[in-house]
């Protein structure tokens, strides 16, 4: 039996705990009060009940800047180190199924080929995930259309179920039982508890109130590059990127030198970057392969929903509806699958 | 008149007017406000025939600013056998603010656009509600009477709509656009004259620089550089913006603090005398980030040194694009 | 941990002005290190990510070919803020070098075949590096006929021009170069490449044609080729894009599913026409 | 430029703190005026380093902000006085992008008193070496530019 009890009263006393050897990351409030995942100092500020955090949980081990190497000009010589924090342990607490899946598509993106991104491999070798299952999604979520579900276990290492007064704690991994092994003083489960953990997980699932039959819309697009509906529902976009920004799994970064003007030290870093932006595909001789928004707005849905099965497999979306909650102009994807069933249907008409 | 019944009117009123314009054929196509899929948003619409008409809505959620589709950044209204389409824009004061300011600008001809004027009656702050809601999610926004309404999953809230109104819309002296002779229809204001005192700003600049600072950092901080207030901002209609130029590289890209303020400070410059005050740059922050103090300290600044408000008169140069030799320069320095 | 995105050090060994206005220099480096070198192992038409550390990185071809011995080159245009960066390096300087990127002309398959060479402009050093490769001692007796077609804007224009002579003395390579303008003392070809190829009108037998310029040129010479009875799979394009990583990851690259960093930089034509038109 | 500032961080340990200050100065007004200065042996403070323009409406806010941004700690820009601009309204211009300029770093709680504007012709020596004077002490009283220095 590896499930395991948590009182709602205790989650200080675990974070104290594990954080004498992990750096705990886990949901917060920034100035702003944007629930934002960063280092937690005080068990306090842990925010385990929020519908789902703005920034996802990609910024602790892919961060908004992240230094790719650190380099100092000698007189004839450039020496070139690691970045620092790359060897950090850490938990990230209360993280989402679907941001946790999320992490497998940039595990399985950023290794894929004969080059591998080994910086966040490395980070993510050194990082433990404790899950919270979703016991209330949003009317914006949609991860069982994507083949996921509020309560996936199959990502994180420990996984907790929100029984009211308390968690159930189910280790998962290898990762996870050690380290839910440590921990003695969780308590024992009843049977009644795993029972109610499996209804929450059901009735989860079925408050989700958008279902979408992904694999007809994945090959709708496959078929429809071309199609001039994409001008009718990319009209709107204004083209700012917060989309992609926001996107557990968008992984396009810009690389830029950032120089010490006070000394010869400097460090090659990292950027999010966005293919909603011009100049994202703006070669040097002015020549650029996706001038217009169209073509822009396209390419960042079929990333996800085409070229991404094609590749690997996978759909490269989680469903979290993020980008849904955050478009400034409304551009639904929901509405943006329901335009795009409807062409198929026009054309059955045709042949019929 | 309770803010419900004017919604009502205000839409009537866009869809009468967008009737008899596409039926009359003076347009080819109607930029306005649809509903949104989110409690809290408003989708912006294009339509081009009759039928359509009935989409076209009004509420206090329609915060995008329509003229930024009309900017030559963004072209989309040209049909390869027309040539430019005559376009209807449903206008609140400061749609048909950033039209007229754009002509000024020689950035769009008016010749081809028709203000569809409405009496605007305020945005709501989404931010604001947001936080007052906190983690509960929002079913649905109404509002009745003089209150909005929110609706969640087990709760709902009345919050009396003047304290959730956007801070720019509660000082807002130009809620219906300026009129121009042949081009406006619906309300319009004739030849509006506007005194604003700017009390609301006094506060902010009674503090000292290093007050004013931590104010900024602790404003600015959660910013993820995404550029949603500049890709928003009718204004901002430049092919490459100041931060992506990278011969020579001006400024850094990078989140951190400085730069992050940076972006902002060059922004807010090259706003200056130009803004519009729609507030759209704060609207569509996803982080949440309210810029109304530099949309307003920019209209107090272009009004107060130059007597100049953006986007009322088609005629008048904005104070950057002009000079006098006997302007104010008290802020050089002299011998004592 | 092996760190991808850390540039092997090299230093710059010499430096050749290519062009009359001086903004295409060719570079020389030598790496720092002798078993960096040994294991920089690379085919014509791949690419290299090479970057002055503190101003930047940047995507450049492989000018040299593997059969020239101890060092590599590239010949870089003066455009941005890294490039103009090149431009001032002098003898010693440190450049970082990642490579090589992408998957170059494929050199087993068409082994045994005649080769078309056309190129526009500065593009002309990977196709360098693929001439040189071929008229190799050791691999000459694997490629048949190779006719080189390159034009340029005008005949200040024209790199590599030493070695160009040389292989004009040689009586395996046809050479056909051709200026856009007609000019004084100019005796070989004028007009665009497209004409040209129309002209020479290479014969489709057993060859593959190698194309490689600015996009406007590669389209018309490709209709031309087209034209002229070549099949799509015979006609190889090395593609132009922007790029960060050099490695697949940064995701800007991408045509499609394919990102031309590790996919390309060379496509068929078949390839491509699977492809959207984003290129 | 680095070279300059490490050479007077180093100093900065030792001595009493002095402030580095750029001057984008109008190549035929207060570039003259400096030189009168230097000619007609006026001491003015060695704070200041001179970049020499081709008139006060080429400095574009960028090279003061990034100068401030790079660690100067103040910025001095000089022109003909109005009326007397070689390119006939150059310095006027220049002066509305300074009004706004100005107004904006103190909106932003940057002190504004480390971005000096000032008039100064080809003949007043006398004049350039005083305001330059009061420039640096008024910089000296604010302290050292740190607001934008990142982590390194």
């Amino acid at each position: 039996m590896g499930e395991k009890l948590l009182n709602k009263s205790d989650i200080g006393k675990l974070i104290n705990e594990l954080g004498k050897e992990y750096s705990i990351y886990a949901a917060t409030n920034d100035k702003q009060g944007n629930i934002i995942f960063d280092k937690i100092e005080k068990a306090e500020d842990i925010l385990l009940d929020y519908l789902n955090s703005k920034i996802p949980p990609k910024s602790v081990l892919f961060p908004k800047v992240e230094t790719l190497f650190e380099y100092e000009i000698k007189d004839d010589d450039i020496e070139i180190t690691n970045p620092k924090d790359l060897y950090e342990k850490r938990i990230i607490f209360g993280i989402r199924p679907c941001d946790a899946y999320s992490f497998q598509l940039f595990e399985n993106f950023f290794g894929y080929g004969q080059f591998k991104d080994e910086l966040f491999k490395t980070k993510k070798e050194n990082t433990i995930l404790f899950g919270i299952g979703c016991n209330l999604p949003r009317q914006t979520c949609f991860c069982t259309s994507v083949e996921g579900h509020p309560h996936k276990k199959d990502d994180v290492d420990v996984f907790l179920v929100d029984l009211g007064d308390k968690y159930l704690v189910e280790s998962i991994s290898e990762k996870g039982k050690n380290i839910v092994q440590k921990l003695s003083w969780l308590s024992n489960t009843t049977e009644a508890d795993i029972q109610k953990a499996k209804e929450l997980s059901k009735l989860a699932e079925e408050s989700m109130s958008t279902k979408i039959d992904i694999k007809k819309v994945i090959k709708i697009f496959q078929e429809n590059f071309d199609n001039p509906i994409w001008d009718d529902i990319s009209m709107s976009c204004i083209g700012c990127g917060s989309c992609t920004l926001l996107c557990p799994t968008c992984h396009c970064f810009d690389v830029i030198d950032e120089n010490d003007p006070m000394s010869k030290k400097g460090r090659r870093i990292r950027l999010w970057d966005t293919c909603q932006s011009s100049i994202y595909t703006l070669e040097t001789s002015g020549h650029n392969p996706r001038p217009n928004k169209v073509q822009r707005f396209r390419n960042r849905i079929l990333h996800k929903f085409c070229y991404y099965p094609t590749n690997y497999d996978l759909i490269g979306c989680v469903g979290c509806g993020r980008c849904i909650n955050i478009c400034p102009v409304n551009n639904d994807l929901r509405n943006i699958f329901n335009s795009i069933l409807k062409i198929e249907k026009k054309e059955e008409v045709k042949v019929v | 008149m309770v803010i419900e019944e004017e919604n009502q009117n205000i839409e009537q009123l866009i869809r009468e007017l967008a009737r008899k314009l596409l039926e009359e054929k003076q347009v080819d196509v109607i930029i306005g406000y649809a509903k949104g899929t989110v409690p809290l948003s408003s989708a912006p619409i294009v339509i081009d025939k009759v039928e359509d008409v009935d989409k076209l809505i009004w509420n206090n959620l329609c915060y995008i600013n329509l003229a930024k589709y009309l900017v030559p950044r963004i072209p989309q209204f040209t049909d390869p056998e027309k040539g430019d389409l005559k376009v209807g824009i449903v206008s609140k004061g400061c749609v048909g603010r950033a039209l007229i300011h754009l002509s000024v600008e020689q950035q769009l001809d008016l010749n081809n656009i028709k203000i569809i004027g409405i009496p605007c009656n305020g945005i709501i702050n989404r931010k604001k509600i947001e936080k007052e809601i906190g983690e509960r999610e929002i079913l649905e926004l109404s509002v009745s009477g003089d209150n909005i309404v929110v609706k969640g999953r087990d709760f709902e809230q009345t919050l009396p709509f003047d304290e959730y109104e956007n801070e720019l819309c509660k000082v807002c002296k130009v809620k219906s656009p300026p009129t121009i002779a042949d081009i406006c229809i619906g309300e319009c204001l004739e030849n509006p004259v506007i005194m604003d005192d700017f009390t609301d700003v006094a506060d902010f600049d009674s503090k000292t620089p290093d007050e004013k600072w931590e104010y900024v950092k602790s404003l600015l901080e959660p910013c993820t550089r995404c550029y949603a207030c500049r890709e928003a901002c009718p204004m901002c209609y430049c092919n490459l913006c100041f931060v992506d130029q990278n011969k020579p590289v001006w400024f850094g890209k990078t989140t951190e603090l400085s730069d992050i303020i940076i972006f902002h400070l060059i922004r807010a410059l090259h706003m200056a005398g130009r803004c519009v005050a729609c507030g759209a740059c704060s609207s569509v922050c996803p982080m949440g980030i309210d810029l109304t103090f530099i949309t307003r300290s920019l209209e107090k600044i272009a009004k107060e040194r130059y007597g100049f408000t953006s986007g009322i008169d088609p005629k008048t140069l904005p104070p950057m694009m002009a000079f006098d030799m006997d302007d104010e320069q008290e802020f050089m320095l002299e011998e004592d | 941990m092996s760190n991808p995105y850390i540039p092997l050090l090299t230093t710059v060994k010499s430096i050749v002005s290519e062009n009359k206005v001086n903004d295409i220099k060719t570079i020389e480096l030598k790496f720092k290190k002798e078993e960096d070198y040994k294991s920089f192992n690379y085919i014509p038409g791949q690419f290299a990510e090479i970057s002055l550390i503190g101003k930047g990185e940047c995507p450049i071809g492989i000018a040299s070919s593997p059969t020239e011995e101890g060092s590599i080159k590239f010949t870089i245009k003066k455009m941005g803020e890294v490039t103009s960066g090149f431009h001032k390096c002098g003898i010693g300087d440190i450049v970082g070098v990642r490579g090589p990127c992408g998957n170059g002309w494929p050199m087993e398959e068409i082994k045994g075949k005649n080769i078309v060479v056309i190129g526009g402009g500065f593009a002309f050093s990977t196709l360098r590096s693929l001439i040189l490769y071929v008229l190799d001692e050791k691999y000459r007796s694997d490629y048949k006929d190779v006719t080189v077609i390159y034009g340029n804007r005008d005949s200040s224009e024209v790199l590599y021009r030493e070695i160009l002579e040389e292989w004009e003395k040689r009586d395996d390579i046809k050479i056909v170069l051709t200026i856009d303008r007609e000019e004084e003392g100019w005796t070989r070809e004028v007009g665009f490449v497209a004409a040209i190829v129309k002209k020479v009108a290479p014969s489709p037998d057993n060859a593959v044609a190698v194309v490689c310029g600015p996009p406007i040129m590669i389209k018309t010479a490709v209709a031309e080729l087209v034209n002229l009875g070549w099949k799509d799979e015979q006609i190889l394009n090395s593609l132009e894009m922007r790029m960060k990583c050099g490695i697949g990851k940064c995701g800007r690259c991408n045509i499609g599913n394919k990102f031309v960093c590790v996919d390309g930089p060379v496509f068929s034509l078949a390839e491509l026409k699977k492809l959207p038109n984003e290129y | 430029m680095s070279d300059i500032q490490t050479k007077t961080d180093q100093s900065e340990k030792k001595e009493e703190w002095e402030p580095k200050i750029i001057a984008f100065l109008c190549n035929w007004c207060s570039y003259a005026g400096a030189d009168l200065a230097g000619v007609s042996r006026i001491q003015y403070p060695a704070n200041i380093r001179i970049v020499r323009v081709p008139c006060s409406g080429r400095v574009n806010p960028f090279f003061i902000i990034k100068s401030l941004l790079r660690g100067w700690d103040g910025v001095v820009v000089s022109g003909c006085h109005p009326g007397d601009c070689h390119y006939i309204s150059g310095n006027l211009v220049a002066r509305r992008r300074f009004t706004f300029l100005k107004e904006l770093l103190n909106l932003f709680g940057i002190e504004p008193d480390r971005v000096t504007f000032m008039w100064s012709s080809a003949s007043e020596g006398d004049r350039f070496a005083t305001l330059i004077k009061k420039a640096t002490n008024m910089i000296k009283k604010i302290g050292p530019n740190k607001k934008f220095e990142k982590t390194w």
